[in-house]
């Protein structure tokens, strides 16, 4: 068995904002047991747009949706691995303007609490503050999610509540993770009222609820709905929507799908989060109106220092927004490099594939290259290489041993027989035997 | 909007070729009902006014955003819907052709008794939705279609055999062990085979069933096969062997074929040539390398920069447009493109609309205006509520908030103390006109200036 | 291969459809008995059909008519284990177990007539609102919104009420507001199927509306047809039984709603049993065709049933 | 669509529903022969029966009848009864204040629980709690509400004494002035407490009966339009903002649950209302649903089509009520079809 010490992408970097290692998320079905996300490693490095791709099936919504544990459990099981996040916090040195000590992010790492830096078993030995997403508390993931990762689904006309304004909508991220800065804009911050401090808490009940409607409450509940407004409408106005104060009065329905996903936009950045999980965001969306979200995306990134997950199925977009790109496949990720590298110089067979079937400029009509077959089905898996049966320099060895992503130069990791021959003596595999 | 048709304009009639298919001045409008009593309160004008041909052995491809018309349009010329004007008229001999064009050319309150007859026969015989019973199954035999959602379009209780030999059976070509052989057949043709005989639908792959409903399309050995975005449901894996067994089968059996789809790489790599689509007209046409690299309309090029393309640089920076598509119940005069257009002139169609619907996105302005007093689309007064936005209009639309194309289309504005009197230059509806052999472009301008 | 394919083949479609609908068959009997509620409320049917299709061989029938309670005079009001009287015998001396057996044929009767009357009824006026639309899809669903517009139970009331107390008029008057439910199913299932991409991809082929509408249209239409009938069977004894129960059954019918209403008088005697056992059986009934009605629901949901 | 166009487009059908039904009463009772029987008697002669037919209006063609029988209906002549020996109208309101008190606490009790129950079971999915929920809601689809009146009684008043039948006790009902005929009402208006307990204690079985079948459908409803609504990516949206399961559960999957449970809570009433003829003849309640049986059973005709008239509108009122609700709820409403 091939066993590199340090997988490529396997690294749980200081310098990340989150690592994934060795991510399993098995699905329960009657058929049998669906290895949807089979051991998935990767880091996303500060400030940076990591690219998810791979084709429908392959696992990268399920491996985003793992950040927010939002994969349903049951049928969904958590068969292994971890996701660490360090959360950051505004650069002291320059406020957020982006200096050399953070590196131009604005942002630094919080620093571990357990041994203060040094590096201890609770952070993995990288002195910053280290989160294990997949086993954290529930009360304290809520403080996570929508505060310091937040997510962007793939049709914003299913994931914004039909049945509430947009105003609504998002005034719920604030007073659930700003119900301080509410309190105290509203000036209410020394001493408020306890009903007023759980009102801005959202844990107010119904005869609260009523108690607060009647004098003298009245007033300052609404003096702190008025600072509320003034945030909603400033999140709104940083996507750039004409007229925020009367948008938010708005239902969803009553939006255009580019609008509905800059208000999801809006939502998912109103606590500037360190990470934003991005899943396929303009899928839904007319090409004219994706290229507007993606500059939005692009410019609020610049503006705002988080890192991106950005999650699609379409090389052509990812190659423009991304500055890593990882590919997936089957549940695995079999290609992890800087975007220019994986372009210009893929190295897994099913990466190759996959840029030969984008009809571009260049292939003539009737020349794409085709990838034979289908997906493999992930129900119980072999222990084999999840795409020999559909490439073309497959030999023995890749139907009885599963390669593992190992860096072959640069950071630059494939999970291929190719480039990283196993310990034994085998028949190889090698993209010149093909063509020779 | 004029019925006449300028043979030019009729993208395509000049090029020679055998034509398939003819779309003649083709209105498609769905009715807005409104109110308690649901009386029809406007039209939502999906296609409105589209003329082209399709030749014997090409590809036509039809792009555009949602909305733009392209798939209502592509079920008038399956048939399946009725058109509300204009028509789809196919197997028309040449001499026919040129008839038909003729006639349509003149105005209709000018047509002779005759041109009317002949209209009429030729209607009678060759138009889509006026067919009798056996004209029609002989379109039906030489048009097909194939869906974007392949599932959706296979019945889920019918295995293979039964959806495959359908047509056939429909159309008494083959019965029993004779029909199973030519399924059979077409499986194969498709890239399946026998074993996939009685399985159903949901059996089967997306890709898979995608081959499905395309040997059911074939099955008839039709001229025409309508693709209505077949792969956009489908990875690009998979896309890629659809594209390629479309290609391959075109070669084989002379197919010809209207491919729709909002995909500009598809349409590049597919298309013999290229009818571009804006909110039911087309705004350009052309050979595929006129389209893609000589685009006259800035829509056109508005969609090729915001869709990126593999091969290209990365750096280039995506163009985006602003606003969105106006509502095609109430489209915008002149060009329609004018509302988003990066280039517009003050010849493009400025109006009274584009006021209001700059108002809608101001603070409180909207809310105060009370009335719209039209004399015509160009020329109306605003009535305010109050003196101060009334005020605030008049100097924005002398300001920068407004386009300086449009300001320059105003040629008269008054403030009364809380009316404001505007009237924009009118203009008539922006036509197709000859940019080269087979390309036409709606644009007043004769060449895209340089963006950016 | 020595044998002629040509021969063979029709043969092998035949087995290969055939094959294929058993095993879809195959696949939904597992799935019910995989539920342990839709398995508890098939085994009730079974059970209670069994018993009214046997009921001449499981207690001997009254004679001239066995549709009547026997009278037992010398037995009246006895308690349930009187030996003879099983469970217990009514005012009349009435045999409640005869009551009991005999009554699950009435119900049978009563529901199978009614339900495939009023799905036959309800097929017919939703296809034709729903297929061909237009006015007379206006004027249909108009006469069904009025029909729907007084309770069932009222509505059925009433129309007993006019055609005199007996068990045929109730069972003519369940029919009558029944098949409302039917048209109404059927139209909306037909005006959503119609919208299938299979449909037009069917007149693209060229085939006729009634071919359509037969092949297409209609099977992929009455799952939920299914689901509500299974439901019916059980609602209209349900019904049936309270219209007896009121009185509107001829007095002496060995049927539930008859003898609870009966038993009603001694209950504060305390003859508890010539209620409750009748009444038992409405409720058995009614329950078991509910439990499988649900599981067929889940069953044969389209959203769950096309990734089987 | 506006909702207000809506509204007023139920509104304009409202009319046409209620002389559909109208003129179905009207058919029903003629079609089982002129209604003159319960006016005569067995030593009436021909002369006197022809009297009453034309005091009555019967010898008109029936175009006649039904106008004149509509016309009554509006203007409030609602014919006599014989069951009760008097006009229609005059024993109606005593009778239906007893069936509304009836009906009305069993509906608030069983909307209430219903959807407590049905969130309850639908926010524990395939967990004991849901699977209870379900039994039960499928037991009380099924249970037959005659039945389950007379286990009641047989439990409640012979077993255990508890339980009294009835609408009131007679010493109890004379002590106070009933304005509203509302018993409840009556009680609280006058202030007196042991008035109040033997109304709520007379009307606690009946309405538990009544209530029973209705709960176990909304409950049913509920749960299965809040598990779809639990499977909506918008739910998941709000975890994603960090918001607790509760606040998830109770503002975005709950509130768009309700939606479709409250049509159903429409149609529920005329589940209650048809439930009442029978619980009112099992606890002797002297409402409308027991003078209805008595009517059918003794063919008072005018009864009849004065009973099923009311209850037809007033269920019509309901629904339509619920529907303008339905559209408020949910924006989206398939208003454009």
């Amino acid at each position: 068995m091939a066993h590199a010490p340090e997988p490529a992408g396997q690294t749980h970097a200081a310098d990340a904002v989150a690592s994934v290692v060795g991510l399993k998320v098995h699905f329960e079905s009657r058929a049998g047991r669906v290895h949807a996300v089979d051991g998935v490693n990767f880091d996303i490095r500060d400030g940076e747009t990591l690219g998810l791709v791979g084709e429908t099936g392959c696992g990268k919504t399920v491996t985003a949706r793992s950040f927010l544990r939002l994969v349903p459990m049951p049928p969904g099981i958590h068969a292994g691995g971890s996701l660490y996040f360090h959360p950051h916090q505004r650069c002291s040195h320059c406020l957020g303007a982006g200096c050399a000590v953070c590196e131009g992010t604005g942002r630094l790492p919080v620093t571990c609490s357990a041994c203060g830096g040094e590096g201890c078993r609770a952070c993995g030995e990288t002195g910053v503050k280290t989160i294990d997403l997949s086993t954290l508390p529930e009360k304290e993931l809520r403080d996570i999610r929508g505060n310091r990762i937040a997510m962007i689904f793939q049709d914003p006309a299913k994931a914004l509540n039909p049945a509430m304004t947009v105003r609504n909508q998002i005034a719920e991220v604030f007073y659930q993770h700003r119900t301080q800065e509410v309190l105290e804009r509203a000036r209410l911050g020394t001493r408020p009222n306890p009903l007023l401090r759980r009102h801005a808490a959202q844990r107010s009940r119904l005869i609260e609820r009523a108690l607060l409607a009647l004098p003298p409450l009245r007033m300052q509940r609404k003096r702190v709905e008025r600072v509320i407004d003034d945030m909603v409408a400033s999140a709104l106005a940083e996507t750039q929507i004409p007229n925020p104060s009367k948008v938010m009065e708005r239902y969803p329905h009553e939006l255009s799908g580019g609008m509905k996903q800059r208000v999801m936009i809006a939502q998912a950045l109103a606590c500037n989060p360190d990470l934003l999980i991005a899943d396929e965001p303009t899928t839904a969306l007319d090409v004219t109106v994706q290229a507007r979200i993606i500059e939005l995306i692009k410019e609020l990134q610049s503006r705002h220092k988080s890192a991106v997950l950005y999650i699609s199925h379409d090389l052509s977009l990812v190659r423009r927004i991304c500055n890593r790109v990882a590919v997936m496949y089957a549940g695995r990720i079999v290609e992890i490099g800087l975007t220019e590298e994986i372009f210009a110089n893929p190295l897994h067979p099913y990466t190759r594939g996959l840029l030969a079937a984008i009809p571009g400029r260049s292939h003539d009509r009737g020349q794409l290259v085709a990838i034979k077959g289908t997906v493999l089905e992930l129900i119980d898996p072999p222990p084999s290489c999840r795409f020999v049966e559909r490439c073309s320099y497959a030999v023995a060895v890749c139907a009885e041993v599963d390669p593992e992503l190992e860096d072959t130069h640069d950071g630059h990791g494939v999970a291929c027989f190719i480039h990283n021959p196993p310990d034994m003596a085998v028949e190889l595999p090698s993209f010149s035997k093909l063509t020779s | 909007m004029t019925a006449t048709l300028d043979p030019p304009s009729a993208f395509g009639a000049d090029i020679r070729g055998e034509v398939a298919i003819s779309v003649r001045d083709l209105y498609k409008h769905f009715p807005i009902r409104e109110g308690a009593l649901q009386r029809v309160a406007g039209n939502i004008r999906a296609v409105d006014g589209v003329s082209f041909d399709i030749r014997r052995g090409e590809t036509v491809g039809l792009v555009g955003e949602s909305g733009c018309g392209k798939t209502t349009l592509g079920r008038c010329v399956s048939g399946l819907i009725d058109p509300t004007r204009g028509g789809v008229y196919f197997d028309l001999a040449a001499r026919d052709q040129e008839r038909l064009d003729s006639i349509l050319a003149v105005p209709e309150p000018d047509r002779t008794e005759e041109m009317q007859r002949q209209l009429e026969q030729l209607d009678s015989d060759h138009r889509v939705d006026r067919l009798g019973k056996q004209k029609w199954l002989r379109y039906r035999r030489n048009c097909q279609v194939v869906f974007q959602d392949a599932f959706a379009s296979l019945n889920p209780r019918h295995h293979v055999r039964e959806i495959v030999g359908r047509p056939l059976k429909v159309h008494k070509e083959a019965f029993s062990a004779q029909l199973t052989e030519r399924v059979v057949e077409l499986l194969e043709r498709v890239g399946m085979g026998r074993q996939h005989l009685y399985r159903y639908p949901h059996q089967f792959s997306g890709g898979q069933q995608q081959r499905l409903s395309i040997a059911r399309a074939l099955a008839l050995d039709p001229e025409l096969i309508v693709l209505d975005e077949p792969t956009s449901a489908l990875d690009v894996s998979v896309q890629a062997q659809i594209l390629n067994l479309l290609n391959e089968l075109q070669q084989e059996l002379h197919l010809t074929y209207l491919f729709i789809t909002h995909d500009l790489s598809v349409i590049r790599h597919m298309a013999d040539r290229v009818v571009v689509m804006y909110l039911g007209k087309v705004s350009e046409a052309g050979s595929t390398g006129d389209i893609f690299d000589d685009a006259r309309h800035p829509y056109t090029h508005a969609l090729l920069r915001a869709s990126p393309d593999v091969d290209d640089d990365p750096g280039t920076a995506m163009v985006t447009l602003e606003g969105s598509v106006p509502d095609p119940a109430l489209p915008p005069q002149g060009c329609r493109f004018h509302t988003r257009c990066p280039v517009a002139t003050p010849a493009c169609g400025w109006e009274v609309d584009d006021v209001v619907r700059w108002l809608e996105d101001e603070p409180g302005m909207f809310d105060a205006l009370t009335d719209v007093t039209r004399r015509n689309a160009f020329t109306a007064d605003l009535i305010f509520s109050d003196e101060s936005s009334a005020a605030a209009l008049a100097t924005a639309l002398g300001s920068e908030k407004m386009p300086l194309a449009a300001r320059q289309a105003l040629v008269d504005m008054k403030l009364e103390p809380t009316r404001v009197h505007i009237a924009f230059q009118p203009v008539s509806p922006v036509e197709l006109t000859v940019r080269g052999p087979g390309h036409v472009a709606a644009c007043v301008l004769d060449r895209m200036p340089e963006l950016d | 291969m020595a044998v002629e394919p040509a021969v063979r083949e029709p043969a092998v479609a035949f087995a290969g459809g055939l094959g294929i609908r058993l095993r879809r068959f195959g696949e939904i009997s597992r799935e019910v008995l995989r539920n342990p509620t839709t398995l508890i409320g098939l085994i009730l049917i079974v059970g209670m059909i069994g018993m009214a299709v046997f009921a001449p061989l499981l207690i001997e029938p009254n004679t001239p008519n066995p549709n009547q309670m026997p009278r037992d005079w010398g037995a009246l009001n006895e308690p349930p284990g009187t030996p003879g009287h099983v469970l217990g015998t009514t005012q009349q001396g009435g045999d409640v177990l005869y009551g009991v057996i005999w009554g699950a044929r009435t119900s049978l009767r009563l529901s199978l007539i009614v339900v495939s009357l009023t799905v036959v009824i309800g097929l017919i006026v939703g296809s034709l609102a729903g297929f061909l639309g237009g006015r007379l899809d206006e004027l249909l669903m108009r006469l069904v919104d009025v029909f729907l517009s007084i309770p069932e139970l009222i509505f059925a009331l009433a129309i007993a009420a006019v055609l005199g107390p007996s068990f045929g008029n109730i069972i003519l008057a369940l029919a009558a507001v029944f098949w409302v439910k039917y048209a109404r199913i059927i139209r909306g299932q037909v005006i959503h199927i119609k919208q299938n991409e299979y449909v037009d991809a069917a007149r693209v082929i060229g085939d006729s509306g009634f071919r359509i509408y037969m092949k297409d249209v209609l099977p992929n239409s009455i799952t939920p047809v299914i689901v509500q009938a299974t439901l019916d069977m059980g609602n209209v004894v349900l019904i049936g039984a309270t219209l007896s129960f009121i009185g509107l059954a001829e007095a002496g019918l060995a049927e539930w709603g008859v003898l609870v209403s009966q038993g009603q008088a001694g209950i504060s005697a305390g003859r508890w049993w010539a209620s409750t056992f009748p009444g038992l059986m409405v409720f058995l009934w009614a329950l078991a065709f509910n439990l499988v009605g649900d599981g067929l629901r889940d069953i044969l949901d389209p959203r769950t049933e096309s990734r089987r | 669509m506006q909702i207000r166009d809506y509204v007023l487009r139920r509104l304009m059908v409202l009319p046409v529903l209620i002389i559909g039904t109208s003129l179905i009463v009207f058919t029903l009772t003629r079609v089982g022969g002129s209604p003159i029987a319960i006016y005569l008697s067995h030593e009436m002669t021909p002369e006197e029966v022809a009297e009453i037919e034309e005091r009555y209006g019967l010898d008109e063609p029936l175009p006649v009848q039904y106008l004149t029988w509509a016309g009554g209906m509006l203007t409030g002549d609602w014919g006599w009864s014989g069951v009760a020996a008097a006009p229609v109208r005059q024993v109606f309101p005593n009778k239906l204040g007893a069936t509304l008190e009836l009906a009305v606490a069993a509906g608030i009790v069983a909307v209430a629980m219903g959807i407590g129950l049905g969130t309850y079971g639908g926010s524990r999915r395939d967990r004991l709690p849901d699977h209870l929920t379900r039994v039960f809601s499928i037991s009380g689809a099924a249970m037959p509400i005659f039945w389950f009146g007379i286990l009641l009684l047989i439990v409640f008043w012979v077993g255990l004494g508890w339980a009294p039948i009835g609408r009131s006790n007679a010493d109890v009902f004379s002590s106070i002035t009933h304005p509203t005929g509302l018993y409840i009402i009556d009680a609280l208006l006058a202030g007196n407490w042991t008035a109040l307990v033997d109304a709520i204690w007379h009307l606690l079985l009946p309405a538990v009966t009544l209530g029973f079948g209705t709960t176990a459908l909304i409950a049913r409803m509920m749960r299965s339009s809040l598990v779809e609504t639990l499977s909506e990516e918008y739910v998941d949206a709000a975890r994603a903002k960090g918001l607790p399961e509760k606040l998830v559960l109770r503002r975005h999957a709950r509130r768009n649950a309700l939606i479709p449970t409250v049509t159903v809570i429409g149609l529920s009433f005329g589940f209650l209302l048809q439930g009442t003829v029978v619980v009112e003849i099992i606890f002797r309640w002297p409402g409308l649903g027991r003078w209805m049986a008595d009517a059918v059973l003794r063919g008072d005709q005018a009864t009849i089509m004065a009973y099923v008239m009311f209850t037809s509108v007033l269920f019509l009122l309901v629904n339509l009520a619920v529907d303008v609700m339905y559209a408020y709820l949910d924006r989206r409403v398939v208003l454009g079809s």
